[in-house]
């Protein structure tokens, strides 16, 4: 399975994790932060806020420009965060891997590069329901320059893809399909290995959403022979503005470049440019180079951990939050198997609404996100405009957990 | 506590008994519009004749301070004219950019949402239902899903 | 005039001013650093360095998205900069400034949410031959959807716009004028008021090229009446993917989002999306956030240190620097009255090939530019396959410009 | 000093005195590539017959380095069969990625340029002949403006 969860994973030493993250020592409302708020964007371990202003403090200069010193390391900087990205994706080379500021632009790049070369009317995209707004809306704009037709792979009541109409949704007319890894509204796994084979027995592409799976989870591309695979750094540890889209070589040498520029040309003519092979076609102007340099030491400190601790984390601190808030009378949305979930928890707490459940965790230091989490898909099928989510990582400890818990009380005082 | 301020006795009570939450048949403008950041859904009906707001109500889902604020309006605006109505949505924009001062004469209940002025993500939940009375008073009523932020 | 420049401007405290860059403490192959590429991009001030780290170390949070205090924190940070961004263009609002990685992106915005709305074959869009490859393949490629067609003010042999013939040029076809505020490749800083007059004579929008021109100079867009203005953060004293675009309201508003996504919708339903008011429509996705606070910090600083004093000591340095390497010999491409340009010096020295130039210079610790400096066009109008390039900011000295030259002495000596 | 290292005599006279730089009227083969970091161009021309190179030149104009890897380049791979100089373009990148020893048995003069391995963006201005003469021996060497980096 390219999604590997070792049998036999460490743990993680959460304490000594946490002495690593400085914003965890900041009160809130004079509390201590409970940030469960990491599918939103993840905290930085001092190391990577060191690697960005390392950057700036002794080797900056514009990447793949300068014949000088600083342009030298900072191009080395800039190229070692790829090459390490490529093997934390188990990438076949360096240049499968094109930097975009994150999962949003990784998937217009593909939607509009290869959508809107390859796409014709009578085509099909196949999306699911479960996916973020950055991987429909993408597409819906495809949609309308090129003719093709969207449509979507239904959920289950318990949040999970509906596959039991998969037959019919693809078919040999699907010439892409789009699927999360992770939902971030449901906390739902995908069966990414099932539905690339059976996308790929049609012919069809897949891109894949790894937005929220890749920062807990290994992956694998080539063992899951995914087509496209897109990423945020912000949400792994890294800056944000860091992030990319892996791509086979093949499919990337096809592929149009979305933004023209510098940089990313061979030779510029005053009616036609000529443009460099990937992933440089695709790197338009000045890059985010201190960003990607800071999300390769993200990367570096994930492998330091070991993703199979990292994932057992999520899986158990996820186990203990669905546990508790059971008991504490929430209404989870999403499967409530941590086997096939991860550590981003949707719930209503009683009638409160999750607007006014934030405000009130809030006062208590407790952060969770409320809302609709970019997925109106997700919110209308369930019937709700909101949801309050509650979602973890690295450093999240039980006592988090508990004292999320322990605010639910206020909340409930206050409305009873 | 702090959060007194905006969990008001008032509030709740606008909150959990909402006035004029209702269909309006006579309706002769509505509109609806939702809060892109919550999904939070507000439709407005009005009853216009002669310039003045005969009947107002409204429908939708949303949090205390968004239904609260609904609520409030209903009451704070029927039987006012037009131009009057405008004014307070006006002011209460006001209030909740801290510019206007929150006096009771000026506001009535409405004086509860002040404490929201410190939540300013919350002030989008505080003024959605005036946006969209606003909006059904421009006249381009229809239920479109135009977005306010 | 718009791009002010005070009669009476207070000069810089340079070495002040170096020792806020750390940077500039490192040595290159045991000597000084000579900084000389400042144009590629500039050196951060600890005080930006700071700014980024801070708001990891104690601020982070998405933004836009959360009710809780991190996220309400990182919102007002990051829309406090796009306020202070506006203030610092003479902007009339906040909103309308977009965020966009820097000057690339912000053109491409232009090009595709403005051009592939609006223009029609037998449409003309009228560029100058100095632009950077940034301000022409964008266009390029929005020709070949549109149909418009792409024409080209001329140069001088002596490195300034050819305006003779601009009423041939710029006529009631012509929909959209796009100038670069400086020449990257000659310096020449361009007449944009009389540009822009003469643009909107026949009903022309004018997009401004300020990549070059916005870190040396003030800009009071709302004087200059300019219709589009693009900018980079990293050339002005801030992170890399920093930057913007400012537009008139009014064209914003007509413009469709380029990226689709999370958070720049209103409503998304199965088919059809509906979008948010600019400036929001345009940034889809999490955004630069940390980098976009990075550059309000630099402009504060700029605004601190004075734009006319900017100015005036680019104007200094560029003349004394004309000065030594015309005394060298060398010979320079654009215009020598530093009155009219700014502080990117193109030249060739004796026979050296720019590669060599630059790696001999750089075993002395001096920093320049070598090559075609992303204008192609330029390098072809005065038939040469690339230059040598010394660019200048606030912390050049006289002594670096002396370095320069001393360096200068020994690749004529390898090379006699 | 370092920079002997990569400005030696060698390069020097290459540079200055290149060798085979010219048109070559009976050429069968024929490509033009540019360096997209500097726009400097070469055209490698090549009059291929029963296998072997019998004739090689180069034109265009550039740094020292790509000119003298030019001029060199066309001296060692001439009269050699194809293969052999493809051989020899392989291992040339290869001293360039430092993965394979820089012998003078092997080389030539052509070790002169194993000081440029120090230099990451100079290596592409050494080895920009040496990807037009493979380029141009592909078959396809029509002179069109593909990029290599
Ligand atoms: C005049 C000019 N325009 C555009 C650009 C592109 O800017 P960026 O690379 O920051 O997108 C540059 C910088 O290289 C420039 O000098
Ligand atoms: C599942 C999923 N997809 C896509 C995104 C968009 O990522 P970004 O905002 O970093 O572009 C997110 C993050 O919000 C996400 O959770």
């Amino acid at each position: 399975m390219a999604v590997t969860e070792g049998a036999a994973a460490e743990t993680l030493d959460v304490e000594r994790v946490r002495a690593d993250f400085p914003i965890l020592a900041r009160e809130v409302n004079g509390r201590p932060l409970v940030y469960l708020d990491s599918a939103a964007t993840s905290h930085k371990p001092q190391r990577v806020i060191d690697a960005v202003a390392d950057f700036y403090a002794r080797h900056n200069a514009n990447a793949h420009r300068g014949i000088h010193t600083l342009g030298e390391e900072a191009t080395e900087l800039y190229e070692d965060a790829r090459a390490r990205l490529a093997r934390f994706f188990g990438a076949p080379a360096p240049e499968t891997i094109v930097f975009t500021r994150g999962t949003t632009e990784s998937i217009n790049l593909v939607a509009q590069g290869w959508g809107r070369t390859v796409l014709r009317e009578g085509d099909e995209i196949l999306l699911t329901e479960m996916e973020h707004h950055s991987n429909i809306v993408p597409w819906q704009m495809t949609v309308e320059v090129t003719g093709a037709r969207l449509r979507y792979i239904p959920l289950t009541d318990d949040g999970l893809l509906d596959l039991s109409g998969l037959d019919a949704l693809l078919t040999e007319r699907t010439k892409v399909l789009g699927v999360t890894g992770m939902s971030n509204a449901l906390g739902t796994i995908t069966p990414l290995a099932e539905l690339i084979a059976a996308a790929h027995a049609v012919g069809a592409v897949v891109v894949v959403d790894a937005a929220q799976l890749a920062p807990h989870h290994a992956i694998d591309v080539a063992a899951l022979d995914v087509d496209f695979l897109a990423f945020s750094g912000h949400k792994m540890l890294g800056p944000t503005s860091s992030g990319g889209l892996y791509g086979k070589a093949e499919l990337l040498e096809r592929m149009a470049p979305m933004l023209g520029g510098g940089e990313m040309i061979s030779e510029v003519f005053h009616d036609h440019a000529t443009y460099k092979s990937p992933p440089y076609r695709f790197e338009a102007g000045t890059m985010e180079v201190a960003e990607q340099v800071g999300l390769g030491a993200a990367v570096a400190y994930l492998q330091e951990l070991g993703m199979d601790a990292v994932r057992a984390h999520e899986r158990a601190i996820t186990a203990y939050a669905l546990e508790r808030l059971a008991e504490a009378g929430a209404t989870i949305y999403g499967p409530t198997d941590p086997a096939i979930r991860g550590g981003a928890v949707s719930f209503w707490y009683k009638d409160v609404h999750p607007h006014d459940l934030a405000q009130i965790l809030n006062e208590e230091g407790v952060a969770i996100r409320a809302g609709h989490h970019c997925a109106q898909l997700v919110m209308r099928r369930y019937g709700t405009p909101a949801t309050a989510r509650a979602s973890f990582y690295v450093y999240t400890t039980t006592q988090e957990i508990d004292a999320l818990i322990a605010a639910l009380a206020t909340a409930e005082a206050i409305f009873a | 506590m702090a959060l007194d301020d905006i969990y008001k006795e008032v509030i709740l009570d606008h909150y959990k008994n909402p006035r004029n939450k209702r269909p309006l048949e006579r309706a002769t403008v509505s509109c609806t519009r939702n809060n892109p950041l919550c999904g939070d859904e507000i439709t407005v009906l009005a009853n216009v004749e002669d310039g003045t707001l005969r009947e107002v109500a409204f429908q939708g889902a949303g949090c205390s301070i968004s239904q609260a604020s609904a609520s409030m309006m209903t009451e704070a605006v029927a039987g006012r004219p037009v131009e009057e109505a405008l004014d307070l949505a006006a002011a209460f924009r006001g209030m909740m950019a801290g510019e206007v001062e929150p006096t009771e004469e000026r506001f009535g209940d409405l004086v509860a949402l002040k404490g929201v002025v410190r939540y300013p993500i919350r002030i989008k939940c505080a003024v959605l239902a005036w946006d969209v009375l606003q909006e059904s008073l421009a006249g381009d009523g229809e239920a479109t899903a135009t977005s306010i932020h």
